[in-house]
């Protein structure tokens, strides 16, 4: 039986990808992408309030569409940045891989968060209460409480190396469950209520609401990257203040 | 197989002679069963309509409590090291734990019932229709159950992190045990009933896979 | 007994951000014995972990020649640590039956391991009432019941007297006597005749 | 400003209440990344001033 570590093949992406590479490279990046973000923000709010019409069916509350949708979309893509990460952790073992998965988590969470609130404004003037259970809204909390509870195991673990490998065991498996979470309350939902106000399918969408739709999907998406990139920055960081703290410790320490 | 058979007999002779573990957990699921009535007042027709959630509830929460033993005292006495060296792999060990602690955990559950029936006025219908979910829907529980304890099962304080991460995964098991019941639809019990022993099976085939990942990685 | 040796290469071991072994090297042939020495936190039971397969290494590998490739891993080798994995509330016989089991030995052993162990006439005793020592021989008496070719022992003498240290010598002797090989972590002085070199390690990182 | 309609309350509380979220977001991003560095540049400066 022979054991082999993980080989390291000097590709380009191991090479952006090593945390004293990656700090390099990313240092240069960080300013741009916030900059893009601003703009592109800046952009959308311009469109979304001066530039777009009411939509004929929902009035002016197609507004809030504007940050729903784009947060809605958030709390998934988040979800499968940190799959693919967890996937990066425990097949490569990867010490990037493990950053991306702390980092995302409590991005994730604050959009999913943002989504429920930003439903339930919706909801209150279009169902004319803020909380429904609605099966989107339902499995929306449902992933809000995963979240949750990835980050509680988090800061369970003191060692950091071994929560990330565990946390990725976590991920995969609530990646599994998240489709039959769905569909289970899908089911439920049209046991109890059988005529949904809130068709899947939404009104039919007109290109006006479009182009807000998709300028403010590419703000927030933007936003995500950045907060992302600067919360792996500052992971990638404390290790290294860890490292550094270990070694100033046994050097006080007097080993010999 | 010998293997197998012998983590099975083991952990059962183990639970059943420990009985105070057994005892209180089928105290514990009768005892929610009979308080929650105390909080909804005791108005018998909405009793028995609520019965199910009451019952699912009240399963849902016992087995909550039996899960952080499953794994922790093998990984204390070292028995998961030497599980490594066994002739079978740790998945097919960690199945076969799985089966003791659900008929440990999940079949006393439908012994104790005829209690809960009777106190919150369940049919006839109704009472074998509970019988049926909890049996169908309970090894989906002991399968998500064992996921939390396994990734837990390094951390002293684990007992309060892993209902937080099994709860919401457990909410299908809730959905279809308690949807079984629905009045309104037709064949809503005989879906209910294929569709949680389909999760229970799946998820049975699966957990042992993550859990023998995570104990692996918590041995480390 | 089949001629296993083992060897490891250039073993590189990060535990927690530190350092535990650095570049670990051993070979160990059949019928010889090799004792790890060294100072508390010098990586004695890491190194045994990682010979053990129960701990991966970053760098390095782990070889055993002329093992049964069809074998599952890890499947020739004892690894007895510090926690003894005998469970109170099942007897002495039902414990040590129960590894013999899993581990795949034979249960005709059982009786001449126990005799071997000092444990006779307390089979049917609840492992719970064991005083520390005898738990320790009932963990070791796993060696006898379930015959592999390397063993991996952790402190072995630990919580045992004189008498107990000089069985785990004798036990020793007669394992390697048969061809196999064993690797000690141990701060105690094994009183034992026969094949053995001492490896000291010290603390990574000083 | 456009007229927002009968529902404009929540329309504003929508909007006040993700720049109230996304802003607390930025800045604790950026206040922890700011903790992280100045505390790596004095364990740094430790360092150098150790080895020297």
């Amino acid at each position: 039986m022979a054991q082999t570590s993980p080989n390291t093949h000097p590709g380009w992406f191991t090479r952006i990808a090593h945390p004293g590479m990656f700090m390099g490279w990313t240092r240069h990046v960080v300013l741009p992408l916030a900059i893009a973000t601003a703009l592109a923000f800046a952009a959308g709010l311009y469109v979304v309030f001066f530039a777009s019409p009411p939509d004929y069916q929902m009035g002016d509350t197609v507004r809030m569409m504007y940050v729903h949708v784009p947060t809605a979309w958030l709390s998934q893509f988040c979800y499968a940045v940190m799959f693919s990460s967890a996937i990066g952790t425990l097949v490569w073992r990867h010490p990037m891989a493990d950053v991306s998965q702390k980092a995302a988590a409590p991005l994730g969470a604050a959009f999913t968060a943002l989504a429920l609130f930003t439903g339930a404004m919706w909801g209150r003037p279009t169902w004319g209460t803020f909380w429904e259970w609605d099966g989107r809204m339902t499995s929306t909390l449902v992933l809000l409480f995963i979240y949750l509870g990835i980050i509680a195991l988090w800061r369970a673990f003191d060692d950091q190396l071994k929560a990330a490998r565990i946390v990725s065991v976590v991920t995969l498996v609530g990646a599994v469950n998240i489709p039959i979470i769905k569909f289970s309350v899908d089911w439920w939902q049209t046991l109890h209520q059988p005529a949904s106000v809130f068709r899947t399918d939404g009104p039919t969408v007109d290109f006006s609401i479009l182009t807000p739709l998709l300028v403010m999907t590419l703000a927030f998406s933007l936003l995500f990257l950045t907060l992302h990139l600067v919360r792996m920055r500052t992971e990638v960081t404390r290790r290294r203040i860890r490292s550094l703290e270990l070694a100033q410790a046994r050097a006080a320490g007097g080993a010999p | 197989m010998t293997a197998f058979l012998a983590i099975l007999s083991r952990d059962l002779k183990l639970g059943l002679r420990q009985g105070g573990d057994l005892l209180t957990l089928v105290l514990f699921f009768v005892i929610v069963g009979v308080l929650l009535p105390f909080a909804v007042g005791p108005d018998r027709p909405l009793l028995s309509q609520l019965a199910p959630a009451i019952i699912w509830v009240a399963a849902l929460l016992a087995q909550l409590l039996s899960h952080d033993r499953l794994f922790r005292s093998d990984f204390e006495d070292g028995s998961l090291a030497l599980f490594r060296q066994a002739s079978l792999s740790l998945d097919g060990l960690v199945f076969a734990k799985l089966i003791a602690h659900w008929l440990l955990t999940g079949l006393p559950l439908v012994v104790a019932m005829p209690v809960l029936a009777l106190v919150l006025g369940l049919s006839a219908d109704g009472f074998w229709l509970a019988v049926m979910t909890l049996l169908a829907g309970t090894p989906a529980l002991t399968a998500f159950g064992a996921i939390g304890a396994a990734v837990t099962v390094g951390l002293k304080r684990g007992g309060l992190v892993a209902p937080v991460i099994v709860l919401p995964m457990s909410l299908p098991v809730l959905i279809f045990g308690t949807g079984a019941f629905d009045p309104a639809r037709v064949g809503a019990a005989s879906q209910a009933l294929l569709l949680l022993a389909a999760l229970s099976l799946v998820s049975m085939a699966l957990a042992p896979f993550a859990a023998a990942l995570a104990l692996r990685i918590s041995g480390e | 007994m089949s001629d296993i040796s083992l060897a490891a290469e250039g073993i590189v071991l990060e535990r927690g951000g530190r350092a535990v072994l650095v570049d670990l090297s051993l070979a160990v042939s059949p019928g010889e014995a090799l004792m790890l020495r060294g100072p508390n936190g010098a990586g004695k039971s890491s190194a045994l972990l990682v010979l053990a397969g129960l701990l991966a290494p970053q760098e390095g590998r782990v070889r055993f020649t002329g093992a049964d490739p069809d074998a599952p891993p890890f499947a020739h080798l004892h690894w007895v640590g510090h926690d003894p994995a005998i469970k109170s509330g099942l007897s002495v016989a039902e414990n040590l039956r129960f590894w013999i089991d899993v581990l795949g030995g034979r249960r005709d052993r059982m009786g001449d391991a126990l005799e071997a162990a000092g444990l006779a006439g307390l089979e049917d005793f609840d492992a719970g009432l064991l005083s520390a020592g005898q738990t320790r021989r009932l963990a070791l008496a796993r060696l006898l019941a379930i015959p592999r070719p390397l063993w991996l022992l952790d402190e072995p003498t630990s919580a045992l007297d004189a008498d107990g240290a000089h069985w785990v010598g004798q036990l020793l002797a007669n394992h390697l006597a048969g061809g196999g090989l064993a690797v000690i972590a141990t701060h105690l002085d094994i009183p034992f005749s026969g094949d053995s070199k001492t490896m000291t390690l010290i603390r990574a990182g000083a | 400003m456009i007229d927002l309609g009968q529902h404009w309350e929540f329309i504003a509380a929508t909007y006040a209440g993700s720049v109230l979220v996304i802003g607390a977001l930025i800045g604790w991003t950026w206040s922890a990344s700011r903790r992280a560095r100045t505390r790596v540049a004095r364990l740094e400066a430790a360092r150098k001033a150790r080895k020297a």
